[in-house]
């Protein structure tokens, strides 16, 4: 393989791996950025997962077609958001350790999930769907030299969707007033509140979007890579998500960045076994590339990742 | 409730055993952390046990059954739970059941038990007399879908994805190794381990390298994240690359459909409902096969392609029962093991 | 009789995980109303699952064994103000660890086995070193590094098995009788159950991690680093040594619950094809433990009964062992939730008043 | 009625305490009313009534005539109450702009119109003279100007009654002078104006009225034309206080702590310290003068091995700890007071007890081989609450329930039991009320008389004027004059720390 084709077998596919951790990391971000940690994510995806697979195989049976996926994304995204309720109600008004409740909610995904699953088709994982999200060659774009081949072909839509939700979430965090609110709340509640600011409804909100985007980010990852739900189909994908957010420093283009990273690495440790050159590396050593990679890249040039201020304090009226 | 099928029961039952015994009879099953509906080996075990049951008139649930296990941990308790209830029959599903069958039949010596595909033996290295293994000859089936490969193959090249590399996985990759060479003794054979059963993107990555270094054809053993294959296979396809994927266990038409079309070219299917039904009826005639080694292949139906054939060649479909007789016949020694392969490229 | 003895806190604080549990397990039996099982029947298996005979008992102990020790593991980093997510892939090295030595050496038992325990300790330790040591010196978040390590654990210990120690069935060979902590007593005991020693040293876990969080001046230390760092230097401690300190503890723990894997349930290690959940498991039980080395012990039982009974509750009363895992994220909701149960028993008993 | 706020007979209840008891609070317009109490009185709690931070079990406000519910501050920024709070209300990461517009954030294609309102932010700030930067990060900024932030944050609101908690604590002689000025200028525009301060002489100085509280309770209103400091202090304590700090004459004698040409660079990469230099004698109290931000924290730290010296020595009877690590510095014999109390000073999570052994819990007796001894942890400090007056339920209470008072004086019988040949007080009475403050600088002078030698940082040049013997003044990193404290005066010493004099004269000895 020349380093074209290497290029252009690593960078579509590192693109399309980053999607779903883009989509959940940007749900993180609203979270963590309303001062709620959110170690839930990978149950969030779970559940958007599974909406998206029960709902495209839903809509499937009664005929729509090609736009059951599509309806189903859309779904998971209003079911995220509910589902994260969950951990909102605990952390928020309840006053539960937000780690904690990030916790149950993982566990509750997986098991609330696969109970539904048996409870509807009588067995432990769904069938394949029919319809999914393909790739396609963006006309006109494809077609200019080296880019085209690196960045508009082979490439799904759902990639493309999520890269402009970054810009989107980016400017609506540092250029908004919702933006500006979220992240007083985040930082300083008590400041906020001063300024009339409802603290708490800021983070239902913050939290309702983290499972909005998780949801989505679940689902894509369903309908594109798995077509089908299982207890496995989301296996640490919400970690990995988590650990992009704070990698890009809780900013929505740095996650975004990090997101891509994984997906690079990844893609490359894959490529990699099947490069000459490399044949006679023993497997495990690109396996673990990924992985490795990140942690030089935090050690060396990344550093220390500071949070929000306020995270991971429920916030009540008057205490100091 | 446990009278009413006792007239089918009787008639049903073929041999001369007397009545009681068959209505007491019990058989059940611990499946994997995958479950009975693995669309794997689980899933074809319980297809066994199920027809095998619904055909002698049990009562699902009472007289046969399965326990799931949810970790590793679960496999003894579950295998344990079943010999105490005195199951006359209990399966383990899988070679990763190997100790927690070894350590209850130690424990039951009155129990008996099953296992597929792998073999259990004590430290002197001979079988138990109350464990019956039941393998099957996963690289003669893998073999044929080898030949169709090697036939159809447009570009001269072909994939092979593995799961987690193992004994039994290895069969799988050089039967079919072997079935392409045999046929096709110049393709290149690309072939890589995803390091996972489940990630379907590591499956859907590899198979984006491979299709793109030129394979058309990719057969994989990798349970979920062979996933990956038939999702890239179909992208290509719609976008009107000429690219194949080839399932294993059961009939994976399914997975690789797309409108009307699908990516799967044929599957490898492993019968392990048939080793079920015919070990555990000959357990419920009195001839538990306990201390045998069980080997299932192409004479029994037991592995080989899959029904649905649609996008198989005339000529390959004629070479693939061209060389199943030749197996059975024994002039062609499948290989299991990288070894094995070297010896047989180098006989060719 | 409760209204007096409420106001002392200490029932309170009882009483409070109580009604978490029960409020967890109302929900559960709902859920079964609703979806066609039969609550009574479930539970009533379940409970006999857990207790319902020695061989129940032995097996509920024998799987809280690694539970808690992974959730000491992950309380202990907890107390110094660090997240370990990486007790999984320390718990995997231990486990390596521990079954090399098992393998490897050829010494008495009363040598062999404790060192084979230690050795799955310093492996965990080592990987705990790693995300400590970057935390303290490049301000690396621990989260991220702890996640990444898993992974690393995971492909590492499968291609040295691959690679070293390899036998037929995808695992190592059995560790040698000296190395073990299997015992055919307590296994007669339990009607062959595979409960083993290792309840012995997870116990002893506990009273460790009590003794130098509590009682030593370096376990001071770790605390007040981990509430206030800045007061900490001030005092004339030395921050970073003992963030890399908490993770090299918290990492020696969840390596002894390798170690327990490798040395008392199996006897080996196989080539894993994920992860086993342990780790994770330890998360959801120190924190349900509150962090408290017999909070983690209790947590435990409460979710390795849980567990062992669920498998129970499938046979008899055919509920999916997923109920289970909803009935514990429900239990920990309710449990982290306390604030709103302490705030509706003030309310009630208000209006009694 | 010319009453613009009226509070009548407001209670209000935490948990185990009644913190507003009956309490009457009545303001007219255009005038500047004084809140005075003891630490803990219930002043805050009172403002954060009437801002509708907490809501009162009892009582009514009445705004301009009409009865009112102030249910959250939104209600009462719309009654145009403004609130600038004791503890600051800034978001650290945001620029000045940001932090004046949140929540009331103008638009512009639903995005932030940051320009219009920098313009704003910055009309009302020229109007004012409150000179700031709207695109200045609060975190780069000093306190005295994210002082000035809070009152924009009201004003920008419209606000025309104005809380202010205690917002002279943290300024500068200088600062406190234009905030005088500030108010003076928006009571002169017809705003209300209600002040809580500690500092008698400011509401004196610029009162109308003052209402004082005391444990809860109102004690009553009085004119500020028909009073005098002594008896507003009588009013608030309960009982007569003496302001003069006594004390003998110094006797210095060897020196304890001497500094040469030491530099040390601050947070932002730029010297702080500049070739230092200064020598510290035991038997004397040497009062660090400055305005804030002239390298006095910088310089504390770099003494204490919190920070790195770049070039520079410190010597300590005789022994070189420069450079050294904290525990280090401590073991040699440096006590330290440290200025943010909650940051430094407390682990707020521990019992007080095990706040008292912060710097000797690995020592004997508290510790044996490693192992804790509690009794001999809680021995001590329960010797050490009964000894220094530390006002706590029990030894085993967290620190965070006591208050910031109690808090000082668990640091200082902390710090002053260890018996340090240097102890190094910063700030050590910020926030506190005048018994509390009575105490303190008594416990400073009777370590002086044992023959410490005490650096007292203030940036209240009253303290520093009554309690020094001599006075160090620091100026950009320097020290610029090193005087007698009997023979100079504020005037005197605010000239020179605003770089006024650069030679040293009227050196002691
Ligand atoms: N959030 C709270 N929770 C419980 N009690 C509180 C709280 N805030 C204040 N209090 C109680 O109310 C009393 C009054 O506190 P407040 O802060 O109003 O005092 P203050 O007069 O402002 O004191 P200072 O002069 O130190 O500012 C305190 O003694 C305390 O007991
Ligand atoms: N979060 C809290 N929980 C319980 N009690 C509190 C809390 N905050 C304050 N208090 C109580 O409030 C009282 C006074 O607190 P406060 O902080 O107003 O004191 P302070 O002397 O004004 O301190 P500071 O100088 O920091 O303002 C203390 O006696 C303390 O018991
Ligand atoms: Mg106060
Ligand atoms: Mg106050």
């Amino acid at each position: 393989m020349d380093i074209m084709q290497i290029l252009a077998l690593v960078i579509p596919s590192a693109i399309y791996l980053a999607a779903p951790l883009i989509l959940t990391a940007l749900g993180g971000l609203f979270s963590e950025r309303s001062g709620v940690v959110n170690i839930g994510l990978e149950g969030l995806m779970v559940m958007g997962a599974f909406t998206g697979i029960v709902i495209t195989l839903t809509l499937e049976g009664m005929g729509v077609g090609g736009a059951s996926t599509w309806i189903a994304m859309l779904v998971a995204i209003v079911i995220g958001a509910l589902f994260s309720l969950f951990h909102a109600v605990a952390s928020i008004s309840f006053r539960a350790d937000q780690i904690v409740s990030g916790v149950a909610l993982n566990f509750l995904a997986v098991g609330l999930c696969v109970f539904l699953v048996r409870l509807f088709y009588n067995k432990g994982q769904t069938d394949y769907i029919q319809n999914r999200v393909y790739r396609f060659d963006v006309p006109v774009l494809s077609d200019i030299p080296i880019i085209g081949p690196l960045f508009f072909s082979s490439a799904y839509i759902t990639s493309y969707i999520a890269i402009l939700l970054a810009v989107i979430v980016y400017f609506i965090v540092f250029y908004t007033p919702f933006g500006l609110r979220l992240r007083s709340v985040g930082e300083h509640p008590m400041a906020a509140d001063t300024m009339g600011i409802n603290v708490n409804k800021m983070r239902y909100i913050g939290v309702m979007l983290s499972g909005a985007f998780a949801g989505l980010g679940g689902a894509v990852f369903a309908v594109t890579f798995s077509g089908n739900f299982s207890a496995t189909t989301i296996l640490g994908q919400g970690f990995m998500a988590l650990a992009a957010l704070i990698f890009g420093k809780w900013h929505p283009l740095g996650a975004m960045g990090a997101a891509l990273f994984f997906g690079l690495a990844q893609a490359l440790s894959i490529t990699g076994q099947q490069i000459p050159l490399l044949a006679n590396v023993p497997s495990v050593y690109l396996l673990i590339a990924p992985y490795v990679l990140t942690i030089l890249a935090l050690a060396g040039f990344v550093g220390r990742a500071e949070g929000p201020k306020a995270i991971g304090k429920p916030y009540v009226k008057g205490s100091r | 409730a446990s009278e009413e099928p006792e007239t089918t029961t009787d008639e049903a039952t073929p041999s001369e055993e007397p009545a009681g015994e068959s209505e007491d009879f019990k058989v059940s099953m611990v499946t994997d952390v995958g479950g009975i509906d693995d669309k794997s080996f689980n899933q074809s075990a319980w297809e066994g046990l199920s027809a095998f049951g619904q055909e002698k008139g049990l009562e699902e649930g009472t007289d046969y059954r399965y326990l799931q296990s949810a970790t590793m941990d679960d496999f003894e308790s579950n295998l344990r739970t079943l010999v105490r209830e005195e199951s006359d029959l209990v399966w383990g599903i899988g070679f990763l059941m190997e100790d927690a069958v070894r350590t209850i039949a130690e424990q039951n010596e009155d129990g008996q038990l099953a296992i597929v595909d792998t073999v259990v033996l004590d430290a002197e290295g001979n079988p138990y007399e109350n464990i019956a293994n039941v393998t099957f000859k996963e690289h003669e089936g893998s073999f044929l879908v080898g030949v169709i490969a090697g036939l159809q193959t447009e570009g001269n090249k072909v994939g092979f994805i593995g799961g987690v590399e193992s004994e039994l996985i290895k069969k799988f990759e050089n039967g079919f190794k072997a079935g392409v060479k045999a046929v096709n003794p110049d393709a290149e054979i690309l072939t890589q381990y995803a390091e996972s059963f489940n990630d379907a993107t590591r499956g859907q990555q590899i198979a984006n390298n491979m299709y793109g270094q030129g394979a058309d054809i990719i057969y994989h053993a990798a349970g979920g994240a062979g996933n990956g294959l038939f999702t890239e296979a179909i992208n290509r396809a719609r976008n009107g690359e000429a690219v194949w994927a080839i399932g294993v266990d059961r009939d994976q038409h399914e997975e690789g459909l797309y409108g009307e079309e699908s990516v799967t070219l044929t599957s490898m299917v492993k019968r392990v409902d048939t080793a079920v039904y015919l070990v555990s009826e000959r357990t419920m005639n009195g001839d538990f096969p306990g201390g045998e080694i069980l080997e299932y292949g192409l004479e029994e139906d037991a592995v080989g392609i899959a029904p649905t054939t649609d996008n198989v060649t005339e000529e390959a479909l004629a070479a693939v029962e061209d060389y199943k007789a030749q197996i059975q016949a024994g002039e062609i020694s499948v290989p299991q093991t990288d070894d094995e392969y070297e010896e047989y490229l180098s006989s060719l | 009789m409760i209204e007096k003895l409420l106001p002392k806190g200490r029932l309170l604080s009882l009483v409070v995980p109580l009604i978490a549990i029960s409020l967890g397990g109302i929900i559960g039996a709902i859920i079964m109303l609703i979806s066609g099982y039969n609550p009574i029947l479930g539970y009533s298996a379940l409970i006999k699952g857990i207790f319902g005979d020695t061989y129940y008992m032995g097996e509920t102990i024998r799987s809280m064994t690694p539970l808690i020790l992974a959730g000491l593991a992950v309380a202990f980093a907890f107390r110094t103000g660090l997240l370990n997510i990486g007790v999984e892939g320390q718990l995997i090295i231990g486990w390596l660890a521990s079954v090399y030595v098992g393998i490897a050496l050829e010494l008495p038992k009363v040598i062999h086995l404790p060192v084979a325990i230690l050795a799955g300790a310093l492996a965990g330790a080592l990987w705990g070193f790693i995300p400590g040591l970057l935390k303290a010196r490049f301000h690396v978040h621990e989260v991220i590094v702890t996640i990444m390590m898993n992974y690393i654990a995971l492909y590492t210990a499968n291609a040295i098995i691959r690679a070293y120690l390899f036998v037929p069935g995808e695992r190592t060979d059995s560790i040698n009788e000296t190395a073990s902590l299997a015992s055919p007593l307590l296994q007669s005991l339990t009607d062959y159950s595979r409960l083993h020693y290792g309840f012995i040293v997870a116990l002893l876990g506990c009273v460790i991690m009590w003794f130098i969080l509590w009682r030593t001046s370096k376990g001071y230390e770790l605390r007040a680093v981990g509430f206030n760092q800045h007061a900490s230097q001030y005092a004339g401690m030395n921050v970073g040594r003992n963030i890399v300190l908490s993770m090299v503890i918290s990492g020696g723990f969840a390596g002894v619950a390798g170690a327990m894997e490798g040395l008392g349930t199996y006897g080996y290690m196989s080539i894993l094809s994920g992860f086993s959940g342990v780790g994770f498991d330890g998360i959801a039980v120190a924190l349900l433990g509150a962090n408290s080395a017999v909070g983690v012990a209790l947590a435990s039982f409460l979710f390795g009964g849980l567990q062992v009974g669920a498998l129970n509750m499938q046979s008899q009363a055919g509920v999916p062992t997923e109920l289970v895992d909803i009935v514990i994220a429900l239990i920990i909701f309710f449990v982290a939730s306390s604030y709103i149960i302490r705030w509706v028993i003030n309310r009630v008993k208000k209006e009694d008043v | 009625m010319s009453y613009v706020i009226e509070m009548n007979n407001i209670r209000k209840e935490f948990p185990g305490i009644v913190a507003n008891d009956n309490i009457t609070l009545q303001v007219k317009k255009g005038e500047i009313h004084a809140l005075l109490g003891e630490n803990g009185a219930g002043k805050s709690t009172l403002m954060n009534v009437l801002f509708g931070l907490y809501q009162p079990e009892k009582g009514e406000i009445v705004v301009r005539g009409d009865k009112v519910k102030i249910t959250d501050p939104n209600v009462a920024n719309r009654l145009g109450i403004g609130m600038v709070h004791q503890h600051f209300m800034l978001v650290g990461k945001f620029t000045v702009t940001e932090n004046i517009i949140l929540g009331s954030e103008p638009k512009k294609f639903g995005m932030v119109n940051i320009k219009k309102a920098a313009k704003e932010v910055e009309a009302i700030s020229d109007r004012y003279g409150l000179k700031v930067d709207p695109y200045a990060k609060i975190e780069d900024i000093s306190v005295g100007m994210q002082q000035r932030v809070e009152i924009l944050k009201t004003l920008y609101r419209g606000a025309d009654i104005l809380i202010f908690d205690e917002p002279t604590a943290v300024l500068t002689p200088q600062e406190i002078q234009e905030l005088i000025s500030i108010m003076k200028t928006l009571v002169a525009e017809g705003k209300s104006i209600i002040l809580i301060t500690h500092k008698l002489k400011e509401i004196m100085s610029v009162c109308d009225r003052c209402t004082v509280i005391r444990r809860g309770k109102g004690i009553g209103t009085v004119d500020i034309s028909e009073t005098d400091v002594d008896s507003l202090a009588a009013m608030m304590v309960g009982r007569e206080v003496n302001f003069k700090v006594e004390k003998t004459p110094a006797e210095p004698k060897e020196v304890v702590l001497s500094v040469k040409d030491l530099t040390v660079k601050g947070s932002r990469g730029v010297n702080a310290v500049n070739n230092l230099n200064i020598e510290m004698k035991a038997g004397e109290i040497i009062g660090l003068a400055g305005v804030e931000g002239n390298g006095q924290t910088e310089f504390i730290e770099a003494i204490t091995g919190l920070r790195k010296a770049d070039s520079g020595t410190v010597t300590l009877k005789g022994q070189d700890i420069t450079n050294l690590m904290p525990r280090k510095v401590t073991e040699s014999g440096v006590g330290h007071i440290p200025e943010d109390r909650h940051k430094h000073g407390l682990v707020l999570d521990f019992a007080i007890g095990e706040n008292i052994v912060l710097q000797t819990y690995y020592q004997q007796p508290f510790s044996k081989n490693g192992i804790l001894n509690y009794p001999e942890i809680y021995k001590k400090a329960r010797h050490l609450i009964e000894d220094f007056d530390v006002r706590t339920p029990s030894e085993y209470t967290e620190a965070r329930a006591l208050s910031g008072g109690n808090q000082q004086k668990a640091i200082i019988a902390r710090e002053v039991d260890r018996s340090p040949d240097f102890l190094i007080a910063a700030q050590p009475t910020r926030g506190l009320d005048v018994g509390a403050i009575e105490s303190i600088h008594k416990r400073l002078i009777q370590e002086r008389d044992k023959g410490k030698a005490v650096l007292l940082m203030s940036l209240e040049l009253d303290e520093v004027l009554n309690v020094s013997d001599r006075i160090a003044v620091m100026y950009e990193g320097e020290i610029v004059a090193i005087v007698d404290a009997k023979s100079t005066n504020e005037q005197e010493l605010g000239l020179m720390m605003a770089g006024g004099k650069k030679q040293k004269e009227g050196e002691a000895q």
